[in-house]
């Protein structure tokens, strides 16, 4: 299966394990992922609240691009990127004069014909969770994850739509036939906070706080993410929320590329497991899992 | 000679002695190789019936005219399209199923009389034999392929063998699966323009003889509408737009109902090509509201009748 | 273009039932939303009383585009003439078409009581449609 | 000779701003046949009228145009006019230059261009015009009531109290609907079932009225006065004028399910009554559960059965009856919440509806009247309702308010803190709807007691322990809040039924986006359908409450008495007719025909000196409604429409055209 790809900056900063891990598990199914040639940002996090223009036109470039590249549709895996795309690609074919706007300020012709999709999505749907479990050699057992999909990878629905919006499973399903445990916990799709990242470390805590002690209450000892910004709020502002919740959480954040790639018979470092704030690997080796 | 046409003539003289028949219609030797309408009324007459490629025309129609003032029974040669026909009439009320007499003969189809005339002079005789036809024209005796000289509507036929008779004739012919549209795949791959400007071609020529309409078996209205002043539906002027109205009145009031006779088209003098119209409608009745093949009478015509479901593209 | 080519107006004869989509239009009227001046309605009880041969009347005539508004399928106040109005435009527009007229001079439209908008709405569209195609000649008297 | 009067309305200004009127006139007088044109600043106002009037007897005017409204408006006013001047009123055509053109256009030479095309139309239609004569029909006094809710009994009551027959079919085996299942009804907290009961009864005892329960009506043909409808009569496998109602039978039966009228927190047997007060008090048996009908063995009921009333071979009976008017008042469902996956309904036993709250509470529910929380049967000590639970809610439910459920929450809150002392409640809310008479204050009485309101919407439910934790937003204190519940009560919107749209078809009546039943006219005629003779009552034309739904079955049974009251109806005389002279008589205009209002007739005709008999088509008018979808069907043109004939239509279109 060949996808044209879209990394988005976070997958080559912050985000970096993220990628690897991407590549990794892309490799071990037989995904060909074609990066998209002469991307650029798609705007996420800033431009939608500080410029519409630039948060129309930013997206619709590198539409456009993919489009012109004869590509259909555009993967990603950040789910910020997706989201910005997929409102944006929603937003132009929903709204003739949006894509006149964006086509005028961008020079390109986007006609509206690409669709963005997530990697989770092409996991769940087009690859299948039989043939991720068949390609499994090393279960995850006694692994209890809490799959936390934040609030922007399955909203709004209108422009996402490939899962629940309440209760989303595809990551749950994956994490399944990876070998590990789900638990069933309530705040799957609650805010961690992440836009305030930086400028409101103090909202930030608080919030986080809140995903990781009902993730602890469910029983979990673990959570898995398909964002790099949940995962850089719950993984970096892990300390400040424990703090703030006057607890300890020491809650490992995976991505859930990396516990697939796990499940693959990964080593850790390729799958940049060694570069969390909150050390992942102790709880794979108590596990014997590593 | 046709192995059975001894034995028809048998069954014909027969049902002319039964009590309560008025009339038996089929085909007699006419003047010039033709072979004319019939109408046989003792059952002596029986012998000069005849039946071979000549007999170019179309016998469902005469019933409308024997039935009239009439109460006796009616028997009627029909080969294929002629025994669509005459269920067409049954179907649209005009004569009862009851009183007709159908007797089905298979048919390979007729022959283009002016165009065997025009290439091998005045004709005397035309008469099948096995798979060639034997001419007799200008003194000599020609054998043909009959698939040079058949009549268009022949080529095609979608009914070779007469359904729904009371008695047949002959061996039975299997019928194609569908019936053949690609004349008006062909016209509908044009740009509209053209196709625009084909049809202007066609219908400027058009004399308004109605003689489509008197040879239909689709239309045995008993007042036309095209003829009636009152309300104006045609109006009388003889303008190109008024000729494309006609055409598609006509075209329009036997959609769904037309048998694919092809007679309409065989007896224009102008030569339009009147059953690419009909064929049209049929083709998109067919696929649009999934008659299996239009051009067989059903219960009730595809017009008179609906599903909730139907193709929706008018939202 | 001269000036003149460029002050054109279509013509558009429209047919609306008088339960929905002759109500629609009232409703538009109530409401005040504007729409092009275009648009000629003839009330009739149905869509299903609309012979397809008025429509080639209204080419004949002069019209540059024609509309045959009804209630929605389901919701006709006859209960079905718009089926029967359905099935017999099907074919009237393939016909149509077939004898070389663009596809975009007639339109049917399921437009109900309450659609006031959509009514509004379809008129600019097929206003600004008929623009783009221009007058139609073919099929009208005086024109051939 | 015609001579027509054109009549220019200006609409004050509603018209004159927009169209050149003077102009309009000026034009006018120029078309064919027309001898007086004149101008009103209010056509329609008595002044307005009495010119016509006038003007029909000075100017000899046989056909009158009137240019000013749409005709759906005062079509019916100005034939009254030409009525009152001794012209018949078919002779009258208007021309719509407000709603389809002053209203609608602002180019004044545009809209002044578009009127005299519309003149132009009238006065061509007109001219074509011919005298129309209503026919009667005779009214078959009986009627039927589909639906025995409080809405159907109440109609079903006031018709059978003014002397006329009426049938009253249910689906469920009792009468009683959903106000049978409540509690207490706010805003003066009687007892539902006290003053429903006595009501059923009357229903069932009145000797005009016979209940036809556990049946449905499955065809409806005919027309107003004169309905053919076919309902089927479930075989309730009982003969119930043998059954004493005992109950021995249902003690017995060993086959166990959910009881559906306790929406499945209580239990019934195959055979069964819903609820102790049903009517008919007399069992049915579920075929789907019994064990004899599933297995061929059991007959247990019928052992214990002392009356000997258990007639397990019982068939389903299609009867047909006329009607002169049909009342539909098929009630509402409630919203399938399922999609609000953060409310968490199904996942936690404690989260509940209103209805099943009210299922609690009663005292003949299935706690008894205790309040339990389903998942442990302790008393719950923290209530919190949410409100708008798939009302107003575009995105997963509907878009529309249910207008009950502000103070159905408030009486449960109120009664929830009159039964459990020292419980608290909370009600998340939009914005809290009391317009009715005690309701205000009513709400008032809920927070007085206790009960909090929070302004803002529920964002998640979930479990945490024994406890459901709220997760909602306070919008008057921007602020998000979160209450430990011990019970989460959702005010499910109501819905129409699921099936709402195939009675409407059935019927030959419309229904709304949300498949709510259509009302003629929403404020003048709001109890009445578009098809004559079907009427509705209660929450099938949209949610309503008791006291209006009450109001609505009162209302719908006086139009029911308003056309039982005329031995005759005039039918419109504008109706399909035949010309037999040109018919054929294929009968193709037969299978279009809704009404059944096409039959074949045998005529005699003289031609070259026989006389010929032939069949042609015949209209019934007092069947026919002038759809005119046959004339269509008709290649002649020989069925015609009478008013909206193909001489008028075709004239019309070349007048409009440019």
């Amino acid at each position: 299966m060949k996808y044209v790809y879209y990394p988005g900056c976070s997958l080559g900063g912050t985000a970096r394990e993220y990628g690897i891990s991407a590549r990794a598990v892309n490799d071990a199914l037989g995904l060909e992922f074609q990066e998209l040639a002469d991307w650029s940002c798609c705007g996420a996090s800033s431009a939608h609240m500080t410029n519409l223009d630039l948060a129309l036109a930013l997206p619709v470039r590198n539409l456009a691009l993919a489009e012109a590249q004869g590509a259909r549709e555009l993967v990603t895996a950040c789910a910020s990127c997706y989201q910005r795309l997929a409102i944006v690609a929603h937003e132009v074919n929903t709204h003739p004069r949006a894509r006149e706007r964006a086509n005028q300020l961008t020079g390109a012709d986007y006609k509206g014909g690409v669709t963005p999709r997530h990697l989770l999505d092409v996991l769940g749907k087009d690859v299948g969770v039989d043939r991720v479990a068949a390609r499994v050699t090393r279960p995850l057992e006694g692994l209890k994850v809490a799959c936390y999909y934040g609030c922007l990878l399955v909203r709004p629905v209108k422009a996402t739509g490939f899962d629940d919006p309440e209760d989303p499973q595809t990551m749950d399903t994956l994490v399944k036939a990876a070998g590990a445990q789900v638990v069933t916990w309530p705040f799957k799709t609650e805010c961690c906070g992440a836009s305030f990242s930086m400028s409101r470390t103090d909202v930030v805590a608080g919030m986080a706080a809140a995903v990781l002690s009902e993730a602890k209450a469910a029983g979990a000892d673990c959570l898995v993410t398909a964002c790099p910004m949940c995962h850089s709020n719950l993984d970096m502002r892990q300390s400040m929320a424990a703090r703030v919740a006057r607890t300890t959480f020491n809650l490992p954040i995976y991505y859930i590329t990396q516990l697939l790639g796990l499940s693959f018979g990964y080593m850790p470092r390729q799958l940049g497991l060694n570069s969390h704030f909150v050390k992942a690997l102790p709880l794979l080796r108590r596990l014997r899992l590593v | 000679m046709t192995a059975w046409l001894d034995a028809l003539r048998d069954h014909v003289r027969e049902f002319l002695s039964e009590p309560g028949v008025d009339v038996f219609i089929g085909y007699r030797a006419g003047r010039r190789g033709r072979e004319v309408p019939a109408f046989l009324t003792r059952p002596e007459q029986a012998s000069g019936l005849v039946l071979g490629p000549a007999a170019s025309g179309a016998l469902a129609k005469y019933v409308l005219e024997e039935a009239a003032g009439t109460t006796g029974r009616l028997g009627v040669l029909a080969r294929g399209c002629e025994a669509l026909s005459l269920q067409r009439l049954v179907r649209d009320l005009r004569v009862e199923r009851e009183r007709l007499h159908v007797v089905g003969v298979p048919c390979a189809g007729v022959a283009d009389l002016a165009k065997l005339e025009a290439s091998l002079g005045a004709l005397e005789k035309v008469e099948s034999c096995g798979e060639r036809w034997l001419v007799t024209a200008g003194g000599n005796r020609h054998d043909v392929d009959p698939s040079q000289f058949m009549e268009e509507r022949c080529r095609d036929c979608a009914s070779p063998w007469p359904q729904q008779c009371n008695i047949s004739f002959g061996q039975a012919v299997m019928s194609p699966a569908s019936p053949d549209y690609s004349t008006v795949a062909a016209l509908e791959a044009l740009p509209a323009d053209e196709r625009y400007a084909f049809w202007i071609r066609q219908f400027e020529r058009c004399l308004r003889c109605f003689a489509c309409r008197q040879v239909c078996p689709a239309c045995s209205c008993v007042e036309c509408s095209l003829d009636l002043v009152d309300p104006p539906w045609l109006g009388r002027e003889i303008t190109v737009p008024a000729q494309a109205m006609f055409h598609y009145t006509r075209a329009l009031h036997v959609a769904g109902r037309c048998v694919d006779c092809g007679q309409c088209q065989k007896v224009c003098p102008v030569g339009i090509p009147v059953a690419l119209l009909n064929r049209k409608l049929a083709r998109d009745i067919q696929e649009l509201f999934d008659v299996q093949n239009p051009f067989v009478p059903g219960e009730i015509e595809p017009l008179g009748k609906f599903r909730a479901e139907d193709r929706e593209e008018f939202m | 273009m001269s000036v003149g080519e460029q002050s054109w107006k279509p013509t558009i004869v429209a047919f609306c039932c008088n339960w929905c989509s002759y109500a629609g239009a009232d409703l538009a009227g109530t409401s005040r939303l504007q729409y092009p001046a275009t648009v000629r309605i003839i009330r009739v009880p149905c869509s299903g009383r609309v012979n397809p041969q008025f429509i080639v009347r209204a080419f004949q005539r002069g019209a540059d585009g024609v509309l045959v508004a009804g209630c929605h399928p389901g919701d006709c106040h006859y209960s079905t003439g718009n089926y029967y109005a359905r099935r017999r435009f099907l074919l009237a527009t393939r016909f149509l078409e077939y004898l070389g007229i663009e596809p975009g001079r007639l339109w049917v439209r399921w437009i109900s009581g309450s659609e006031g908008h959509k009514f509004a709405t379809v008129i600019k569209e097929m206003s600004a449609a008929l623009e783009r195609l221009g007058p139609n000649v073919k099929l009208r008297e005086g024109a051939l | 000779m015609k001579r027509v009067g054109v009549f220019l309305c200006w609409c004050g200004s509603n018209i004159a701003a927009t169209v050149d009127v003077p102009a309009l006139a000026e034009y006018a007088a120029k078309l064919p046949n027309v001898v007086y044109v004149e101008q009103n600043k209010y056509t329609c106002s008595e002044p307005g009228q009495e010119q016509i009037r006038k003007a029909i007897a000075e100017h000899r005017l046989n056909r009158v145009v009137v240019a000013a409204c749409s005709p759906r408006m005062h079509e019916t006013t100005f034939r009254r006019t030409l009525a009152s001047a001794s012209l018949n009123p078919y002779l009258l055509e208007m021309a719509n230059v407000r709603e389809h053109c002053s209203w609608v256009h602002q180019d004044r030479a545009e809209a002044t261009a578009k009127a005299r095309a519309l003149v132009r139309r009238a006065v061509a239609k007109v001219q074509l015009a011919r005298p129309l004569f209503q026919s009667s029909i005779p009214v078959n006094r009986r009627a039927l009531v589909i639906g025995g809710g409080i809405a159907g009994i109440q109609a079903a009551l006031d018709i059978a109290d003014s002397g006329h027959k009426v049938v009253l079919v249910e689906r469920e085996p009792t009468i009683g609907g959903r106000m049978a299942q409540l509690d207490k009804t706010f805003p003066t907290l009687d007892c539902s079932s006290c003053i429903l009961t006595p009501k059923m009864v009357d229903a069932a005892q009145h000797e005009n009225i016979q209940l036809w329960t556990y049946s449905e009506v499955e065809e409806v043909g005919g027309y107003v006065g004169n309905f053919q409808v076919k309902i089927r009569r479930r075989a309730t496998s009982i003969n119930a004028s043998a059954c004493t109602g005992c109950g021995a039978c249902w003690e017995k039966c060993p086959a166990k399910t959910g009881n559906e009228f306790d929406l499945g927190l209580g239990q019934r047997k195959a055979i069964y009554v819903p609820f102790p007060q049903a009517v008919p008090n007399k069992p049915v048996i579920d075929r789907d559960l019994c064990i004899y009908f599933k297995t061929g063995r059991c007959r247990i009921c019928q052992r214990f059965c002392t009356a000997g009333a258990v007639e397990f071979e019982q068939q389903d009976v299609v009867v047909e009856e006329t009607f002169g008017a049909i009342v539909a008042a098929t009630g509402f469902e409630q919203f399938d919440h399922a999609v609000y996956g953060e409310y968490g309904y199904g996942k936690h036993p404690d989260v509940i509806t209103g209805l099943h709250l009210e299922r609690l509470i009663s005292a003949s529910g299935p706690s008894d009247g205790k309040v339990k929380r389903p998942s442990n049967g302790a008393v719950p000590e923290t209530v919190v309702f949410v409100q708008c639970v798939g009302s107003r809610d575009e995105a997963k439910g509907v878009s529309y308010c249910s207008r009950a459920c502000c103070m159905y929450t408030a009486k449960h809150a109120i009664m929830l803190h009159e039964k459990i002392p020292g419980v608290s409640t909370f009600v998340f809310y939009i914005d809290v709807r009391a317009a009715g008479k005690g309701y205000e204050e009513f709400y008032a009485r809920a927070q007085e007691l206790g009960a909090q309101y929070v302004r803002g919407r529920v964002a998640r439910v979930y479990q945490r322990g024994d406890k459901l934790v709220v997760m909602g937003e306070d919008t008057l204190l921007g602020a998000k809040v979160q209450v430990e519940a011990d019970l989460v009560v959702l005010a499910t919107a109501m819905t129409a039924r699921h099936d709402a749209q195939s009675l409407a078809r059935t019927l030959g009546i419309s229904y709304d986006q949300n498949g709510f039943f259509t009302e003629a006219h929403p404020k003048l005629r709001p109890v009445e359908t578009n098809t004559a003779g079907i009427f509705l009552a209660g929450a099938c034309q949209g949610p309503k409450d008791i006291p209006d739904t009450v109001a609505q079955g009162t209302a719908a049974a006086a139009k029911v008495n308003n056309l039982f009251a005329k031995e005759n109806l005039l039918a419109e005389p504008t109706v399909a007719t035949v010309n037999e002279a040109w018919c054929s008589g294929c009968l193709w205009c037969k299978p279009t025909c809704p009404y059944r209002a096409i039959d074949s007739k045998t005529i005699s005709q003289r031609q070259v000196g026989k006389i010929l008999t032939r069949q042609v088509a015949t209209v019934n008018a007092g069947l026919c409604q002038g759809c005119g979808a046959c004339t269509v069907a008709c290649r002649t043109g020989a069925m015609n429409l009478l008013g909206f004939s193909n001489e008028q239509i075709l004239a019309e279109v070349d007048a409009i055209c440019p």
